[in-house]
């Protein structure tokens, strides 16, 4: 395989940002989004080559220079290319093209169209090193570069200090998980004497720190996955652009914790103990997320939250050693989740802008085809056979139950959740009748074929996607071989009457969300109510736990607090201090001055007393 | 009757010092600075330094005390001009004087006695003629500035005490 | 020729002009007129002599008398000028009284 | 080629600067800096390719003083750093237009002349004389030129100026001490002096209080914030992109070599105040509400870790540190740079007073973020790969040090992203700003593409010191 068509995957991406950053503004938007869709098109088409390429070949590692160099080792500016990187090189451009093929038309309106292509052009750039990076280095660009991105894309409307607000905690909460990352990468360079994955699988041994180091990797996941205490950026992230929240936000970015972590899984598999404590956030996660979502009003926010909590179930899987499980988890959701992210964007540019369900309802009427395959993706998502989302969630849930079982009933219930608030979405915005105003609905109308057709294709993958990885069979499991050291997953394929039993009762869980969906909201047609005047639980679950109010109590504020404290206060005392070192000399010889009065008796009394003095210590002192 | 003689004179200059200071008068402190004085020219003749003696007397008792006695009249200074000093300053004034008068007394008291080791051998060491000697060949130099002093001094003098002229 | 100091020693002369020496310093400190303390600057000054004369018969060495020498000379400048700066005061402030004599403090 | 022709024609510029009249003035110090930034250049060529550059010549025999200018990577480093900021500084300056010209641009290029002479100097006193001699052009340039009201400026100046002094003479002392033991002043000899660990205690606390008050270290930063808001631009440059590196380098070169040997305990305990003073000037920067000092104690949080790292001893540390002293000084040159453009156009340095610029300059903002995130240190900026390899020498050293020093890449990360929405972002204001000219437009740019470049490619710049 030629070196020069895998860098060209990243080179692509990388052309499209300065063309359209440099010459953007000369541009006109058609010709902007056409070179921004074909740089990742491109980009696809490679990645596709060298994905047939390495179903029967060997991976391919890059170098390009030195990079930085220490005393006992050195990091390669180089790229390593092999079945996981191109499993996720092919998600990336493939549903990063439909996504720009997509924004060509919902952005078009927008007056820094050319920017928007830059940035999303710019972030799969930075993606892609994420996953083809050589050694933990390389990948920490990409880890950056995406949160930089992500910043830049979400305060996109730079105008709303709101937004920008969210931009803001998104990068900051990021780089929290960064510092992680970080420490982890001094860790296992200390420890080992290389970031090199190859290297690094060959040489890894169990030593005693080694628990520090994948924690802080876990810790750095969790920034950038969402996951429990993190995750409080990602609903916030929704301020940007839906394109945007469809390819970073749910797609590609925030799965990058979990490429990580199945990146190391030979590291991982060495301190089992920080797995535990993966499985558990994960499954926490995804339970306090799902409940959250049920509350949640605002259709980008129940996706956010529905993210989060899916998430979770991939780290549940990592947590479990079922790296292959994540992985595909990883791959279907990607499918089904842009999918309704797209489509909630289609709803939104129908809706003109507007983002509250209650406001919506009726919708099916209007827009055939987002609502077809907002269906599919929400049966997907739920969990209905025999669409993608069954497969792999099944599989977690297996996998858990073999493990721990109140790790299965925690992610069984967050599944059964996902299966309600997900049907509550659908028949809030599509079913019954319109809420909004007469002027919305007059506007209604189904989105343009650069918005519909990367719909119709997500739809399709969210439907099928799940072949790649049938229980008994899977082709991804053993296409994933060489990836992972030790997998937990592979003897779990025999299907027995447990495995049976257990799907059976995830389809019931799934169809019971679904029946207490439709009874609510088609048969009675409820309307949720305004946050304020919700009580007990649900007020719990609408203020999301008071998560953003305790970390504005016991971090932000303290912070801040002794930020003014310092300025005002310490630096004040040490100053004084210093300015003390002049002082008190000057005041020292003011005071001295007065003793020089002119009074010779003064003078005189001084001398005989000095005398006096001088003759005790001469004469009379021995 | 040396002894004796030391300490008549011994008495008159310690008791003339006082009185001058003691004075209210600045005329009889001037008085009796000059028996002081004439106490001390006293003392060097004692001493057997006759040259000193006299010059001690033509200096100080002459030209000095005349001096200050032609100040004090040119001022017409008179008792009631002075103000007499606060009681305090009085009280340390006194407190000083005792304590310094202590110290060099008790101080000296801590020496070993001199007289019991004291000899001499009897060479001519003060007569006039020696001192000429001493004072123009070793002392040459010193002593044209002394005298260059003296011409300083004088210039000086007048030039200070001349009036102003109001033009400023 | 017989030196007095074989019979009344020099502790005595000693003991003389300390006291002379007090005497002077005690009349600075206690008086306030200038003439007054510029007297009591030469006891003080006439007591260093003295001792100086006695330590130069005691040693038989003519130095010391040559230094009374030159210290008379200084005393009689002195005096001169410092008599000559009273008078100018005294033309200018109309007193001698050196407490209001401060024109100099800072 | 020598060394020492870089000082003369730094010189030799100052009196051609001061001789001619004030519109002139800038160009001529320009001309003289950018020639000197060339023969910098081929001086390193040259030390690459192994011939001696270095000059040394008996000044004083006893006590035993020579005037030595020795060249090897870390001293050619700085020195490139002195010479090629200082086109770009003399460049910035063009938006100002100072009074009485020819006399500043002559103090710039003294004071660069001083600190070449600083980097370069070899022999103790010599070295001394320098480091001192660089402190009175920028006294003088903060004095003349400074804003705000003279007693008040006075002030602050003259608090700069005694402190840094006062710290300097504990060097002085140090170094008399050394004297006295091995008879000379030179480096070779005084890095070879064999001290008591007491010995060594004493002598690098007082190497400590020059470089902690330089540089400056928690708890002797209290000038700095003022001296930065005070001072002209040009000199907040001077100070913040060259001068404050001068205490970085002289640990490096001096401290450490020759008081090597100081006790585990001092060694940690002054580490740790780096650590608090990065962690303390960046919660300060948090809530200050002045652009200038928010800048300035960010450049304080940035430098307490170089120090942390210079402290740290091993060669990652002294690498790393080095690093990062160059991409330190570019970052501030160019966010000092950026402030000014904008207190040009706004009338201000209040951060609340700014805001709306993105919609109306684009470029300018691109620029921002550019210099913004490399001074937060993301991967691909010259300003990652000194954090990263300042970190992980404190992580060398011990884990948690570099857990806290760590800390400031997400402090840093708040305080700028909060202050660049504030001053940036936001809605457009009636205040018109406009784009950037072209003359910024090319200081930016230089600055942006040596960041950007040496981030992906340090070896351009690290072979110089890594063998």
């Amino acid at each position: 395989m030629s070196t020069t068509i895998l860098l060209l995957t990243l080179i692509f991406p990388l052309v499209g940002t300065l063309i359209n950053g440099f010459w953007g503004k000369h541009l006109s938007k058609k010709v902007s989004g056409t070179i921004a869709t074909l740089a990742i098109a491109a980009s696809f088409v490679t990645s596709c080559l060298f994905f047939a390429y390495i179903q029967d070949g060997e991976p391919v590692k890059v170098v390009l220079f030195e990079w930085m160099k220490f005393n006992y080792f050195s990091i390669d500016f180089g790229f390593y290319f092999d079945q996981l990187a191109a499993l996720w090189l092919m998600f990336i451009t493939g549903i990063g093209t439909l996504i720009h093929l997509y924004s060509t038309s919902y952005m078009s309106h927008d007056e820094n169209f050319s920017k928007f292509f830059t940035y999303l052009n710019f972030f799969v750039f930075f993606m892609l090193i994420l996953v083809t990076g050589s050694n933990l280095a390389m990948m920490f660009i990409g880890w950056e570069g995406v949160g930089l991105c992500s910043y830049l894309l979400i305060g996109f409307w730079y105008k709303n200090q709101d937004y920008n607000n969210a931009a803001k905690k998104a990068f900051i909460m990021n780089r929290i998980g960064d510092l992680g990352f970080l420490v982890g990468i001094f860790v296992t360079g200390y420890l080992f004497h290389t970031l090199d994955f190859i290297e690094l699988k060959e040489q890894s041994f169990l030593a005693p720190t080694l628990g520090i180091a994948t924690m802080a990797f876990f810790i750095a996941a969790t920034g950038k996955s969402a996951q429990l205490p993190l995750y409080t950026w990602l609903p916030d992230a929704m301020a940007g652009p839906t394109p945007v929240s469809a390819l970073i936000h749910a797609a590609t970015m925030v799965t990058a914790g979990i490429f990580m972590i199945t990146r190391l899984n030979f590291l991982f598999d060495l301190t089992p103990d920080v797995q535990h404590i993966i499985a558990i956030i994960g499954a926490v996660t995804s339970l306090v997320a799902a409940t959250i979502a049920l509350v949640q009003n605002d259709i980008k926010k129940v996706l956010a939250y529905s993210t989060v909590s899916q998430l979770g179930l991939m780290f549940l899987a990592l947590g479990l050693g079922a790296y292959e499980v994540a992985v595909f988890h990883v791959i279907t959701h990607a499918f089904f989740k842009a999918c309704l992210f797209l489509g909630s964007g289609s709803v939104i540019h129908a809706v003109g802008g507007e983002q509250d369900m209650r406001h919506m309802g009726g919708l099916k009427k209007h827009m055939k085809i987002t609502y077809a395959t907002f269906f599919i993706s929400t049966l997907a998502i739920s969990g209905f056979p025999p669409l993608s989302g069954f497969f792999s969630k099944d599989e977690i849930l297996l996998t858990a139950f073999h493990h721990n079982t109140v790790l299965w009933v925690v992610a069984s219930l967050a599944s059964i959740l996902t299966a309600f608030y997900m049907f509550r979405l659908l028949f809030l915005t599509f079913s019954n009748k319109f809420r909004g105003t007469e002027e919305q609905e007059h506007h209604l109308h189904e989105s343009p074929s650069a918005m519909t057709m990367p719909l119709i294709i997500l739809a399709v993958l969210a439907a099928v996607g799940g072949l790649i990885s049938i229980p008994g069979s899977s082709w991804l499991n053993e296409f994933l071989k060489p990836v992972i050291k030790n997998s937990a997953t592979l003897h779990h394929h025999e299907l027995g009457t447990t495995e049976y039993l257990l799907m059976g009762l995830a389809v019931v869980g799934a169809l019971i969300g679904l029946m207490v969906a439709y009874f609510k909201y088609i048969k009675n047609k409820q309307v949720p109510v305004n946050d304020n005047n919700v009580s007990g639980l649900q007020k719990l679950f609408a203020n999301k736990y008071y998560l953003d109010e305790i970390y504005m109590l016991i971090i932000v504020n303290p912070l801040n607090f002794f930020g003014s404290f310092f300025k005002k206060q310490i630096d004040g005392l040490i100053n004084g201090v210093v300015l003390s070192f002049g002082r008190v000399p000057s005041e020292l010889s003011y005071q001295g001055k007065k003793a020089q009065n002119g009074n010779i008796g003064l003078y005189l009394f001084a001398f005989v007393i000095g005398v006096c003095g001088l003759l005790y210590y001469l004469f009379m002192c021995y | 009757m040396i002894e004796i003689l030391f300490y008549i004179l011994s008495a008159v200059t310690l008791g003339s010092a006082f009185l001058t200071i003691l004075s209210k008068n600045p005329i009889h402190s001037a008085i009796w600075l000059v028996i002081c004085f004439f106490s001390i020219a006293g003392h060097y003749a004692l001493l057997n330094s006759q040259f000193l003696a006299m010059v001690h007397i033509i200096v100080y008792s002459g030209a000095i005390m005349i001096l200050m006695l032609f100040t004090i009249m040119l001022m017409n200074l008179n008792i009631s001009d002075e103000i007499a000093k606060p009681i305090v300053t009085k009280i340390i004034a006194t407190v000083c004087f005792c304590l310094i008068g202590f110290f060099l007394v008790s101080s000296l008291a801590q020496t070993a006695p001199a007289l019991e080791t004291y000899t001499q051998t009897g060479v001519d060491f003060q007569t006039i003629q020696v001192l000429g000697k001493v004072l123009l060949n070793e002392f040459v130099l010193p002593f044209e500035m002394a005298a260059i002093l003296l011409l300083m001094a004088m210039i000086g003098a007048v030039l200070i005490s001349k009036k102003e002229k109001k033009t400023a | 020729m017989e030196n007095v100091l074989q019979q009344i020693g020099i502790d005595q002369y000693i003991y003389l002009a300390i006291l002379l020496f007090c005497i002077g310093a005690f009349g600075i400190l206690y008086r306030r007129n200038a003439i007054v303390m510029f007297m009591s600057i030469e006891i003080m000054l006439n007591a260093a002599n003295l001792l100086l004369v006695a330590f130069s018969t005691y040693h038989e060495d003519a130095n010391g008398q040559v230094f009374v020498f030159f210290t008379m000379a200084v005393a009689a400048a002195e005096v001169a000028i410092g008599l000559a700066i009273l008078v100018a005061i005294y033309r200018n402030i109309g007193s001698i009284d050196i407490d209001k004599l401060k024109k100099l403090k800072g | 080629m020598n060394c020492i022709i870089i000082l003369l024609i730094y010189v030799l510029g100052a009196v051609a600067t001061l001789a001619s009249n004030s519109k002139n003035a800038a160009k001529i110090a320009l001309v003289t800096s950018l020639i000197n930034a060339v023969i910098a250049l081929v001086l390193t060529g040259e030390y690459l390719n192994g011939n001696d550059i270095s000059f040394t010549q008996q000044w004083i025999s006893n006590p035993n003083i020579s005037l030595s200018f020795v060249v090897d990577g870390l001293s050619l480093t700085m020195l490139l750093l002195t010479t090629l900021l200082l086109p770009i500084i003399i460049l910035a300056s063009f938006n100002t237009l100072y009074s009485k010209a020819n006399q500043l641009y002559s103090l710039v290029l003294f004071m660069a002349f001083a600190m070449a002479g600083t980097f370069l100097a070899q022999d103790g006193l010599v070295y001394y004389i320098f480091w001192e001699l660089a402190l009175l052009p920028i006294f003088f340039i903060g004095l003349l030129w400074g804003s705000d009201e003279w007693k008040v400026r006075k002030r602050v100046m003259v608090t700069f100026f005694m402190y840094t002094f006062a710290g300097s003479l504990f060097m002085l002392a140090a170094f008399a001490y050394l004297y006295t033991l091995t008879g000379s002043f030179a480096w070779s000899d005084l890095s070879k002096a064999v001290l008591s660990t007491k010995e060594a205690n004493y002598i690098f606390l007082a190497f400590f209080l020059a470089y902690g008050i330089k540089i400056p270290v928690f708890p002797f930063h209290t000038w700095q914030a003022n001296t930065y808001e005070k001072s002209p631009t040009i000199g907040t440059m001077l100070l913040s992109g060259i001068m404050l590196k001068m205490g970085v380098y002289s640990i490096l070169r001096w401290q450490m070599p020759i008081a090597g040997n100081v006790s585990e305990n001092i060694l940690k305990t002054v580490i740790i105040f780096c650590i608090i003073g990065i962690i303390y000037a960046s919660l300060i920067a948090l809530r200050s509400n002045n652009l200038k000092r928010l800048l300035a104690y960010s450049s304080m949080a940035h430098v307490g870790l170089v120090a942390a790292g210079a402290y740290v001893g091993n060669s990652t540390g002294y690498q790393g540190a080095i690093i990062q002293m160059v991409g330190h000084g570019f970052v501030m040159v160019g966010l000092f740079y950026l402030a000014d453009i904008i207190s040009k156009r706004y009338d201000t340095y209040e951060i609340k007073e700014m805001g709306g610029i993105r919609s109306q300059a684009p470029k300018f903002t691109t620029f921002f973020l550019i210099i913004l995130f490399a001074s937060i240190g993301l991967p691909g900026t010259f300003g990652f790969i000194g954090e990263f390899t300042l970190l992980f020498a404190l992580s060398e050293k011990e884990l948690l040090y570099a857990v806290f020093a760590g800390t400031s890449i997400i402090l840093g990360a708040y305080y700028m992203l909060k202050m660049f929405q504030n001053a940036v972002l936001g809605s457009t204001q009636n205040k018109v700003f406009a784009e950037v000219t072209t003359k910024e437009y090319f200081v930016l740019a230089v600055i942006c593409v040596v960041l950007i470049g040496l981030g992906i490619y340090p070896k351009l710049l690290t072979d110089l010191f890594i063998q």
